[in-house]
Order: structure tokens, then C-alpha cells, then sequence
């Protein structure tokens, strides 16, 4: 049997895990969204997922809508999803405070993953990859194309995020509802709307995030929650409210779960992974890229 | 506000007094005393994580794993070392109250989401400990032949019994609760609830009483599994999940946070709903907790224990 | 206040109460499936099996002239319900026997209820500890189990691999109960085959990925490798082990991918895969003469007749616990010492994973040849030589 | 710890710094608030007066410099540590317990005061008990004091403005200090309120307690200060009696440059 470097391995941990956190990154940026315009962690943000995943295999499997097609569907059904959210979850509670926010989202979060055991059952599905399954092998390090593209739709969102803030009138009009509410409501902009939207925008990302990963994992309805908290665990490594941040903290999530899975005992991996995260808040208790003195004006 | 009265004391004293007798007599219902045998579990936890969240503002997604840390310490030490089972349940609550006051230190620091995410951190750590640690934990499958809890050679052997054991226990539990609200130290942590800047100002020493309250909720948390652990007879992993935490979050919830009489109500519903009364809806019934859930946070956001002064309020109007 | 809210629920009690007082069947026989939750890969095809075997029976005409009614109960792979679902049944349902947990831990959480209340429980779950008291080294009295044991699949997996030649191998499995006493059966009978095992690793039920694992595993060069585990995970990780190139080392899985779906879900992948299952997984495949072909491929075709979907190997324990229960029932009705003793001297029953020999040694009656070691070729099962 | 004498000041602030990040809040500043007076510290907004109170009662530690209570360094202290050593403050937001009543808020007060052992509070022992019920009368007495005491079982959230902040100083004698920081009593209030606290603050002088003031109301600060420190952008330009402050050049041009208007009753 041929030798395997341990160079090897290490670059294969190292790619394995950048793809793994990509997809958390992915989560925690939808996290993000909704956190900055409205302070509530939206616990339903893997259910997106879940259900990017699971609408694609309907529109792309089932109903045989090729690929291009198939994608933009996927993410539309999941936006309505995630504006529906908003308008039947979010919006009806009338003395919001943050604590009964969240306790809608998990609520909404527990309807959701329910409707989608009755409608797709409880086994798991598969997708194609997008571009095939043959590996690609690069100096005895195995990438699969679909890593590619994981990595590429993270670097995608990151990038049209960026524009969406900087450039675009709506983009502003969010970010001056995350800085300051009050006075986003005093210039005229609608914050209800820029609420609808965050939870649009999130969940479209979420299927995004969704869509990728399922030829890799597979997916069913019971998904959601373990990368809503994965991906909530990077958003807070990497600093809540910082896009930065939630890409930093998806990635060295990932990494160190990877690392740890190959090089330490694999039954722990998620517990190392856990206990980086506890160690950098004791040391920085807002993240690594977060804004102490931000996080303190927040409500919660 | 915070009068706690005695009337709807005695009357619930009464009530679940009076209630498995009750409960014989109607055969639908009958096996309702072992679901409050569990429901009362979940009250003592309540009450600690009502007075931690409704009282000190201090939230926590990871109180499982103390529940978690009292039903092993009981079970090794009674299976595995023959420690007598009410010293193995002192010796849990003590181990719970060590891990709280190591975790809670730095932890409470945190604010907010930050705290959350830090308890939920600790709270699956302990998860995969109790889950890799099969030599003594007996691994996912879990640990069977816990002994049952005897009281001078007599046993608690039935669900009768043991349900004046745990009642009576969250009773004690729930009278100095309501004591300790009424006290100096309640208004300490009203004031800290209310602002952090001001309690300071008047020489409350915040962190301290963060972290008291924090181990207080543990050691019940604590208590109530070697509870669980007696009357199961067998413990595993998955009972102290993650999962477990939201879900006590969701008792507090529909309770209402900021009552101790919310902790105990809530507890009940969620028991009797997840426990029972769901599985009518068969495959529906994910849904139908969850849209139970969202219906009482969108119209009682103060919890069940708000429903009765609201509808008054309502009548009178 | 609280008074009211009190009186009003004790009300609606009392009046739920006479509403819905069960009518006495003849027969009443339980079930407890994880229908729901983590292990309802296991659950969700038992529950489907039990019913169909139930309704089968009594369209024949019941058993010796009386109607089986059978309560399904889910414990979506709680142990708290499960325990509080058992007592239910047994207390409140009057259910003469009961047929799971689908899970081990969950089997191993109701063992002291079904001792206690003295009431026969055919447990639906794999590990040995059901039907093994530590203390006594006998079989608890009341409990009986249809599946076989993990040490027998891997004592399956174990004689293939003498038989190929590979000494050194690593494992790798989730860590649910499932993997882990597999683990645990691999790791305790590998000395017996002289198997040395060189690389021990895990993953969760939900991980989205193996490729580290198995990285790892790749550098210690073994000959084989042994997965065990269930649901998307064995996939996903039969997928990885494609990728990375490791075709060269055989790949094990446990009886866990005992489901045609699993092949069709690792697309392409698992060609090559060995794994020992029980013969209702391979009915068609079975000679004639083979003692179990008729009842496995009457299974197979009732299953597909009435659920249009591939049978899952998990059902046909439902189906073993069921009708050796049905069997019992017919022999010495409902009685339940009756049953208990019935059951433990029971011979020669011909079942989807084995002719099973219980004795008061044995309470699960099945060897290691209840498993047959097949391997994945053109995208379906084959018999290993 | 050395004597106190009657002519030491109860407060002494020297060098004082404070610089968020690139930005300095408070310069080189030096203070010294003399036992048993009203002393007030004025200055247009941004002046850099609450960041100074903030400091004092241990809310931020300093960039550098040194603050002595007593002849005490307390600049590492924690605010708690501070309030126990005698030092009590308001809020210029106004942070009241506002799910609590007016009479619990005074009683929370006293917090430094009483005894609250954990388990005996949850055991209700007896010499708690009695404790409360004196800690009650004692809280009735202070509400007297300021003129609330029919207000005693109203939410403090429900209490109007004026009311509000007459409690916090209320809350604040309640701790028993020997320094109570006011800060902006009068803000939001109208002439009669005014007057009000006017009329508290110097009862609470005449009690033995040293009074540190930041005040806009300038006819306010006039009438009752013993002592007057001006702040202007981080620095101190002037310090005297409220006759000396009046006739200082600097301060008239610091608030006229300002655009405000600088009201001399």
C-alpha cells in the first residue's frame, strides 16, 4: 500500500474543513442579517437550510427543472418562507422583547421542521453534484468539485453582500437600521420593511447554504437545528453583526472540528471546537471581530 | 406585584395533595400521577432557571447539562461504588454546584447572546462527556440497574409514592423561592434585572449575585436528576441534550418568565403536552407544539401564569 | 386565580377521562416504535410491519377466533416517554405482551418496568444487554428479543474477513448507541479473530462530512475498513471513502445498511461494500431450499404491496417479534406467565432473520449464521462467497 | 487609615485622564470637593462632567491620575466597592428599579445596610424578618424625608419625571453615603420641581453629607453651590465661588462661544 504523507493529510483536513465552514459561515451570515436590523437570534436559520436543501431536491429531482432553472426556484420558495416567517411569527407579537422573539423563532423553527417531516418524511435525500462526483486530485489532496462550489457560492454571497450594503440604496437603508433604528425611522425609512427583508435575505442565503451542501451530506428534515447551532457558534466566535466575523468564525469552526476529527480522538471534535469558542470569550467577550461597546448598546 | 399570596399557595398545596386520589378514580387518567412524578422534575428545574432568567435577567441554554451532571454522579456512585443513594444525591448537588461556580464565574461576564451561546457551549461539552466516557457513563446507550430510592428501609417503589417525594420536595423548593423573592436578596436581583448601573451604585455586588443565583438554579437542576435518575432506573445522554435545555426555556416561556408560579405551571403543560397529550396528533404533533408555542408567545407574552390577571382585566373592562 | 384554572382543568380531566374509556379488546397486544426522532429509521418501517402483520392476522380470522388489537405507541427516542409509554400500556391498556423499543438504550430504559410489572416484552433492539443480566449472567425473566445480537454481525464480518486474508483493519462509527456498541462488540471479539485494529474513530449522526476521519484512517494503511452506523451518515460516509481513492481498502458496513435505499442514496458508491444481513433483506436471492425463503419473500412482497416502498431489514424484527408473540397467543392465549414460559422454550421458528432456539439461557435464539455476508454489485445486493 | 480631619477634603482628584481610544474625554484634571459642601461642576455638553462622575464612582477605571476618597486611592475600585465606601450617586438618565415600587427602591438602597445571607433569606429566619420590617420603617422615613412617602407603593416606572428623580436621590441617601453625585437633578424639570430639589439637596447638607453637583440650571447652581468647578472640553478652566465663577471671562466666553445661553440669576 502506498505511504500518505502526513503533509497530505494535513492540506486534506485543511480543505475538508474550510468547506464544512463555509457552510457554517453561510448560516452565520444569515444570523447577521437578521440580527442587525432586528437583535434577534432567529433560532428557524437552519431550517432554511433544511428546506433549500429539501425544495431543491422537489423542484430539481422530482419535478426535473434543470439545474439553472431549479436553483433560482429553490430560493425564492425558501425567501417565502422566511418572509412568512416574518409576517405570521415575527410581526403579530405585539410587546416584543427580545426573549419572546426568540422563543417565536424556535417555535417557528419547530412548525417548520414538522411540515417538512409530513411533507418529505423522515428519509434522507440525495442531490447530484453539480458538476459531477469524479474527485479532483491535486497532489495526493482530494478536492470533490461540489467543495468548489461551496466555497465559490460563500465567496458569492460575501461579495454580493458587500455591494448590496455599499452600493445599493436599500443595502444603505438596512445598515442605518442596524446602527440605529430611532433614527432610520426618523429619515423615513420603513423599518418594518427592512425587517421583511433581513428574514428574506437570510433565508435566502440559508437556501443557498442548503442547496450545496446536500450532494455532499445528503439532507432531511432533522438538520436544521444542529447548523442553526453550528452556524450560531460562528457568528459568535467571529463577533455578532460583523459579515467579517461570521466568515472568520465559520471558518476556523470548521477547521478545528476537521483538525481535531483527524489528529485528535474524533468523538470529542465538536467539544475542542466548543472549547476554543468558550476560551475566546473569556478572553474576548464579544467575539473576535465584535464591537464591545456596540454589543452593549444592543438590548439584549 | 410581587406579593406572593397565600391562598393560591394553599389551594395548589391542596390540589396536588389531593391529586392522585383523584386520579384513581378515573380510569383515562389514572396514570397521571407518574407524568406529574416527571413534571415535578422538570418544576424543580424551572423554578431555579425562573429565579436565574425572570428575576436576575440571566439566561441559560444549558442547564440539561446539570440536570445531566446530578443524575450520574447518582448513578455511578450507587452503581458502581454502592455510595448510599441520598449522600450520592448530596454529593451531585455538590459536584453541580462546583461546576456552576467554574463555568458561571467567567460565563456570566457575558451579555446576552454572547451568554447564551457560552451555556449552550458548556452545556453540549458536558453532553459528549457523559456520552464518551462509557466506562463510567455506560456510553449513548446509556446505564441501566439504578436502584430506586428507600426512605428507612421503606421503599418509594411506585409512582404514588414517589410523587409526594417530588412534589413535596418542589414545595420546599417553591416556599423558599417565594421567601427568597420576597427578601433583600430578591430585591437584589430585581434591581440587577432592572439596571445593572444603578444596583451597582448602591453597593450590590452584581457579579456575586449572578453567580450565586447560577449555582442555586444548578443545584436544583441537580437535585432534580438524581430524582429522575432513582425513578427511571436508567439515565443515557440523550435525556440531557441540548434539546432538553430549549425545552426548559420553552417551560419558562409558556409559564411565564417572570413568575415562580409560571416555573411551576410551565413545567406541567410542557410535561403533560410532550409526555401525552401530543401524541393524539400523531404526525402532526411536531407541529402542533410548535404552533401551541408560537399562539402563546404571540397572545399571552407574559406566559399562562399572565392569562388569569388578563382575562380579569378583560371581564372588568 | 389559580384556583379557578385549577378547577377548570381538573373538569376538562374528569370529563376527557369518561369520554375516552378504552373498550376491552380480546387481544390487546402493545408496541412501542422511535417512529418519530433520531431512530425513526428504525421505527417508523416497524410500525408499518407490526400493523400489517396485525391486520393480516385478522383478516385470517384473528387468532383462535378472537381480533388482536394492537396499540402503537411512539417514543420518538425519548427515554422518559418510553418508560412512561410502557407503564401506560401495561397499566392502563391491559397489553397482555409488548413488542420494542426499536432502540437499545430505550429497551434497556424499560427493562425494570416489564421485570416489575412481570408483563413479556419482545424487545426490537440489538444489543445483548436486553436479554443479559449482569447480575444474575442469565436473561432478565420477561424479556425476549428478536433481533440478532451486534457480536453476531460482527462475528459475521469478522469469519469474512479471515476468510479474505485482512488482519489489520480500522473501524469507524456515529456516536449514537447504535455505533457505539457496535464499537464496543468489535473492539471486545477482535483479539478471538486475531484482528488488529489500528485506527478507532467517530463521528456525529449529523456531521456533514467524514473526509477527516477517514484521512486519518488512510494513513494508517489498513486492509479494511468497518463502518458502523445508520441513517445519511453511512452514506455520507461510504462517499467519502470513494473520494478520497481508498478503494483498496475493503469497506464494512454493519447490518445497519441493510436498506436498498442506502444504495441508491450513495450513487454509485458503494459498489464493493461488504455487509452481513438478515435473509428477509435478500429473499429473492435466497435458494429455494433455504428454510427462510418463503416467509422473507412473503414479507417482501406484502411489504411493497402495501407501503410501495424497499423493505428496511428493521421491519422484519417488528415482523419476528410480532408473530412469534402471535404465536404464543395462539398457543396458550392471553396469559402472560403462560406466554413468558411459552416463549422461552420456543424452537424452530422460522423468522425474516433467523430460525430462532429460544431456551431459559437464551433469549434472543439466533446464531451468526442469521446473518448472510452479501456485497453491493450493479447497484444490488449479491451473496458473498 | 489616618484620621480624618473636618479640613481634609472628602474628595481629591489629581492629573485626571481619560482618553477613549484617540479621543480624550478628560485632561489633566484636578479636583477637590471640600467636606460637608455643595460643590457643582458645570460646563457646556461634552464637557466631559458625567464621564467624570462615571470615573469617580468606578464605572470606567481612569487612563491615569489618581483619585483619593479619605486620603484612599479608589481609582481600581469596582462601582460596588466604591458605593460601600460611602460614595452614592444619581443617574442624568434617571435609573430607577422601575418594576419596583417607590418604597423597594429605597429599601433596595439600603442594601449596604442590611444583612442577606442567601440561605437564611430563603429560610425567612426570624431576625430577617425583623430586619425587614425596620428596614421598612426606616425606607418610610427617607421617602418622608423627600416628600414622597405618599407615593410609597407606586411602580417608580409609573412616578412622572420631577418625582422620579427626587426618588433616585432618595435611593442614593438611602446607602448612607458621605458623597452623593447628582447628576443633573434639574434636567427636565419645571420651575416648582426645581425648586424642590433645590431645597432637598441643601437639607441633605445640612445632614452632614458632601454633595458633588453637575447642573445646567445655572440659577440652581448659583443659589445653592458652595463651590464651583468649570469643565470645557476636558479641561478645567475655572474653579471658585459661584460670585468668582460669575465674573470669570473664560467661563462667559466657554458658554457664549458655545452659542448657550449663560443665565445668571
Amino acid at each position: 500500500m502506498e505511504t500518505f504523507p502526513f503533509l497530505n493529510q494535513l492540506l486534506q483536513f485543511l480543505v475538508t474543513g474550510l468547506t464544512v465552514g463555509a457552510i457554517y459561515a453561510m448560516v452565520a451570515i444569515g444570523f447577521n442579517i437578521i440580527y442587525n436590523v432586528t437583535e434577534i437570534i432567529n433560532l428557524a436559520q437552519g431550517e432554511f437550510v433544511m428546506l433549500g436543501g429539501l425544495v431543491m431536491v422537489s423542484v430539481h429531482t422530482s419535478l426535473g427543472l434543470p439545474l439553472l432553472l431549479a436553483f433560482p426556484v429553490t430560493v425564492l420558495v425558501v425567501t417565502l418562507v422566511g418572509v412568512l416567517l416574518d409576517r405570521l411569527a415575527i410581526r403579530p407579537i405585539r410587546k416584543p422583547s427580545v426573549m419572546t422573539l426568540i422563543i417565536a423563532t424556535v417555535a417557528a423553527s419547530i412548525i417548520i421542521k414538522g411540515l417538512a417531516m409530513i411533507i418529505w418524511g423522515k428519509s434522507p435525500y440525495d442531490l447530484p453534484a453539480f458538476s459531477g462526483r469524479t474527485p479532483i486530485d491535486i497532489g495526493g489532496v482530494i478536492i470533490q468539485p461540489q467543495y468548489l462550489w461551496v466555497i465559490g457560492f460563500l465567496v458569492a454571497v460575501a461579495v454580493g453582500l458587500t455591494l448590496f450594503f455599499n452600493r445599493t440604496i436599500l443595502g444603505k437603508a438596512m445598515g442605518a437600521c442596524a446602527d440605529n433604528p430611532d433614527a432610520a425611522r426618523l429619515v423615513g425609512i420603513n423599518v418594518r420593511h427592512m425587517v421583511l427583508l433581513s428574514f428574506a435575505l437570510s433565508a435566502a442565503i440559508g437556501a443557498v447554504a442548503g442547496l450545496t451542501l446536500t450532494p455532499i451530506a445528503l439532507m432531511d428534515y432533522d438538520r436544521g437545528a444542529m447548523l442553526a447551532i453550528k452556524g450560531f457558534g460562528a457568528a459568535i466566535l467571529g463577533g455578532l453583526g460583523s459579515f467579517p466575523g461570521a466568515i472568520l468564525g465559520g471558518l476556523i469552526l470548521g477547521l478545528i472540528e476537521s483538525l481535531s476529527a483527524g489528529m485528535l480522538a474524533s468523538g470529542y471534535k465538536d467539544a475542542y471546537a466548543l472549547i476554543i469558542l468558550l476560551a475566546v470569550l473569556f478572553i474576548r467577550p464579544s467575539g473576535i471581530l465584535g464591537n464591545l461597546e456596540v454589543t452593549r448598546f444592543k438590548r439584549f | 406585584m410581587l406579593r406572593i399570596r397565600k391562598a393560591p399557595m394553599l389551594a395548589g398545596a391542596l390540589l396536588i395533595l389531593v391529586f392522585p386520589w383523584i386520579a384513581s378514580r378515573v380510569p383515562a387518567i389514572s396514570h397521571y400521577p407518574d407524568l406529574m412524578v416527571f413534571a415535578g422534575v422538570y418544576a424543580l428545574i424551572t423554578i431555579g432557571l425562573s429565579l436565574l432568567m425572570g428575576y436576575a435577567g440571566q439566561i441559560s441554554l444549558g442547564h440539561a447539562a446539570f440536570f445531566g451532571i446530578g443524575a450520574y454522579v447518582s448513578g455511578v456512585l450507587t452503581t458502581q461504588y454502592g455510595v448510599n443513594a441520598w449522600l450520592a444525591m448530596l454529593l451531585g448537588a455538590l459536584a453541580a454546584a462546583v461546576v456552576a461556580v467554574a463555568i458561571g464565574a467567567p460565563s456570566l461576564k457575558l451579555r446576552g447572546h454572547y451568554l447564551a451561546m457560552a451555556t449552550l457551549a458548556f452545556g453540549i461539552i458536558i453532553n459528549i462527556v457523559f456520552r464518551e466516557e462509557a466506562r463510567w457513563t455506560g456510553g449513548p446507550d446509556g446505564m441501566v440497574g439504578i436502584s430506586g430510592l428507600t426512605v428507612f428501609g421503606y421503599a418509594l417503589d411506585s409512582a404514588g409514592k414517589y410523587y409526594y417525594l417530588v412534589w413535596g420536595i418542589v414545595a420546599a423548593v417553591f416556599l423558599f423561592t417565594v421567601n427568597l423573592i420576597q427578601s433583600p436578596t430578591g430585591r437584589a436581583l430585581r434591581a440587577i434585572h432592572a439596571s445593572e448601573a444603578a444596583s451597582a451604585a448602591m453597593g450590590i455586588p452584581i457579579a456575586r449575585y449572578k453567580v450565586i443565583v447560577f449555582t442555586f438554579s444548578a443545584v436544583l437542576a441537580a437535585l432534580a436528576g438524581s430524582l429522575y435518575a432513582h425513578y427511571m432506573n436508567f439515565i443515557n445522554p440523550a435525556t440531557f441534550d441540548l434539546f432538553f435545555s430549549i425545552k426548559l426555556i420553552i417551560m419558562i416561556a409558556l409559564g411565564g418568565m417572570h413568575s415562580i408560579w409560571g416555573a411551576i405551571i410551565g413545567a406541567i403543560i410542557v410535561a403533560f403536552l410532550s409526555l401525552e397529550w401530543l401524541h393524539y396528533f400523531e404526525e402532526f404533533e411536531i407541529v402542533v407544539y410548535g404552533a401551541v408555542l408560537l399562539l402563546v408567545t404571540i397572545f399571552l407574552p407574559e406566559g399562562l401564569s399572565g392569562a388569569p390577571a388578563k382575562l380579569m382585566a378583560r371581564m372588568r373592562r | 386565580m389559580v384556583k379557578k384554572v385549577a378547577m377548570v382543568f381538573l373538569v376538562c380531566l374528569a370529563i376527557c377521562g369518561w369520554a375516552i374509556q378504552p373498550a376491552l379488546a380480546e387481544y390487546t397486544v402493545g408496541a412501542i416504535f422511535s417512529v418519530t426522532g433520531g431512530a425513526s429509521f428504525l421505527g417508523d418501517p416497524e410500525k408499518k410491519t407490526a400493523e400489517m402483520v396485525v391486520e393480516k392476522i385478522n383478516k385470517a380470522g384473528g387468532i383462535n377466533g378472537q381480533q388482536v388489537k394492537l396499540i402503537v405507541y411512539d417514543d420518538e427516542s425519548d427515554a422518559t416517554k418510553c418508560n412512561l409509554l410502557a407503564k401506560k400500556l401495561i397499566t392502563q391498556d391491559k397489553a397482555v405482551a409488548v413488542i420494542g423499543p426499536s432502540v437499545s438504550g430505550l429497551s434497556l430504559a424499560v427493562v425494570p418496568v416489564f421485570e416489575k410489572e412481570q408483563t413479556p416484552l419482545i424487545s426490537c433492539a440489538a444489543s445483548y444487554k436486553i436479554v443479559h443480566d449482569e447480575k444474575t449472567g442469565k436473561p432478565y425473566p420477561w424479556i425476549f428479543k428478536t433481533p440478532q445480537s451486534d457480536s453476531l454481525a460482527v462475528e459475521a464480518i469478522y469469519t469474512q474477513m479471515q476468510k479474505m486474508g485482512i488482519s489489520k483493519i480500522a473501524i469507524i462509527s456515529v456516536t449514537e448507541a447504535f455505533g457505539a456498541s457496535g464499537r464496543e462488540e468489535l473492539l471486545r471479539l477482535a483479539p478471538t479473530y486475531k484482528i488488529e485494529i489500528v485506527a478507532d474513530e467517530k463521528y456525529g449522526p449529523k456531521d456533514t462530512d467524514m473526509m477527516a476521519q477517514l484521512t486519518k484512517i488512510k494513513g494508517f494503511a489498513p486492509q479494511a475498513i468497518i463502518n458502523w452506523s445508520v441513517g445519511p451518515s453511512q452514506v455520507t460516509v461510504v462517499r467519502n471513502w470513494r473520494d478520497l481513492g481508498m478503494e483498496k481498502i475493503t469497506f464494512f458496513q454493519s447490518h445497519g445498511f441493510g436498506s436498498r435505499k442506502n444504495i441508491e442514496l450513495a450513487a454509485g458508491a458503494a459498489e464493493g461494500v461488504f455487509c452481513p444481513l438478515g435473509a428477509c433483506n435478500i429473499a429473492e436471492l435466497l435458494p429455494a431450499d433455504h428454510p427462510q425463503k418463503q416467509v422473507t419473500m412473503e414479507y417482501m412482497n406484502d411489504y411493497k404491496a402495501k407501503y410501495n416502498e424497499p423493505l428496511s431489514s428493521f421491519g422484519g424484527h417488528a415482523w419476528d417479534a410480532m408473530n412469534l408473540l402471535a404465536d404464543a397467543l395462539k398457543a396458550v392465549g392471553p396469559d402472560k406467565a403462560k406466554i413468558r414460559a411459552y416463549l422461552e422454550t420456543k424452537k424452530g421458528f422460522v423468522g425474516q432473520h433467523g430460525v430462532f432456539n429460544f431456551s431459559a439461557d437464551d433469549h434472543n435464539g439466533l446464531t451468526k449464521e442469521a446473518f448472510q455476508m452479501v456485497v453491493v454489485k450493479g447497484k444490488d445486493w449479491a451473496l458473498a462467497n | 487609615m489616618a484620621a480624618e480631619s473636618v479640613n481634609d477634603p472628602i474628595l481629591e482628584i489629581e492629573e485626571l485622564v481619560m482618553a477613549f481610544g484617540g479621543l480624550t474625554a478628560l485632561m489633566n484634571i484636578n479636583l477637590r470637593v471640600p467636606r460637608g459642601k455643595i460643590k457643582a461642576v458645570i460646563g457646556p455638553n461634552g464637557a466631559g462632567k458625567t464621564t467624570l462622575f462615571n470615573i469617580i464612582t468606578g464605572v470606567f477605571p481612569p487612563t491615569e491620575g489618581l483619585i483619593r476618597f479619605n486620603g484612599q486611592a479608589i481609582s481600581d475600585r469596582k462601582p460596588h466597592q466604591i458605593a460601600e465606601l460611602g460614595i452614592s450617586r444619581t443617574f442624568q438618565t434617571v435609573e430607577l428599579f422601575n418594576s419596583m415600587t417607590a418604597l423597594e427602591n429605597v429599601m433596595t438602597g439600603r442594601h449596604l445596610r442590611i444583612r442577606s445571607p442567601f440561605f437564611g433569606c430563603g429560610l425567612a429566619l426570624p431576625s430577617l424578618r425583623r430586619q425587614e420590617k425596620s428596614l421598612k420603617q426606616e425606607a418610610m422615613a427617607l421617602l418622608d424625608f423627600i416628600g414622597l412617602a405618599a407615593k410609597s407603593e407606586i411602580m417608580a416606572g409609573a412616578l412622572p419625571l420631577g418625582e422620579r428623580k427626587i426618588l433616585e436621590i432618595g435611593r442614593a441617601l438611602a446607602t448612607e453615603p458621605q458623597l452623593v453625585c447628582l447628576d443633573e437633578p434639574a434636567a427636565g424639570l419645571n420651575e416648582t420641581e426645581t425648586e424642590t430639589a433645590a431645597h432637598l439637596i441643601q437639607a441633605i447638607r445640612q445632614n452632614g453629607i458632601t454633595v458633588l453637583l453637575v447642573e445646567h440650571d445655572m440659577k440652581m447652581i448659583m443659589d445653592i453651590s458652595d463651590e464651583i468647578t468649570v469643565l470645557n472640553y476636558g479641561e478645567k478652566i475655572a474653579e471658585g465661588t459661584p460670585k468668582e465663577i460669575q465674573r470669570n471671562p473664560l467661563v462667559i466666553e466657554a458658554y457664549l462661544g458655545q452659542g448657550g445661553g449663560f443665565e445668571i440669576g
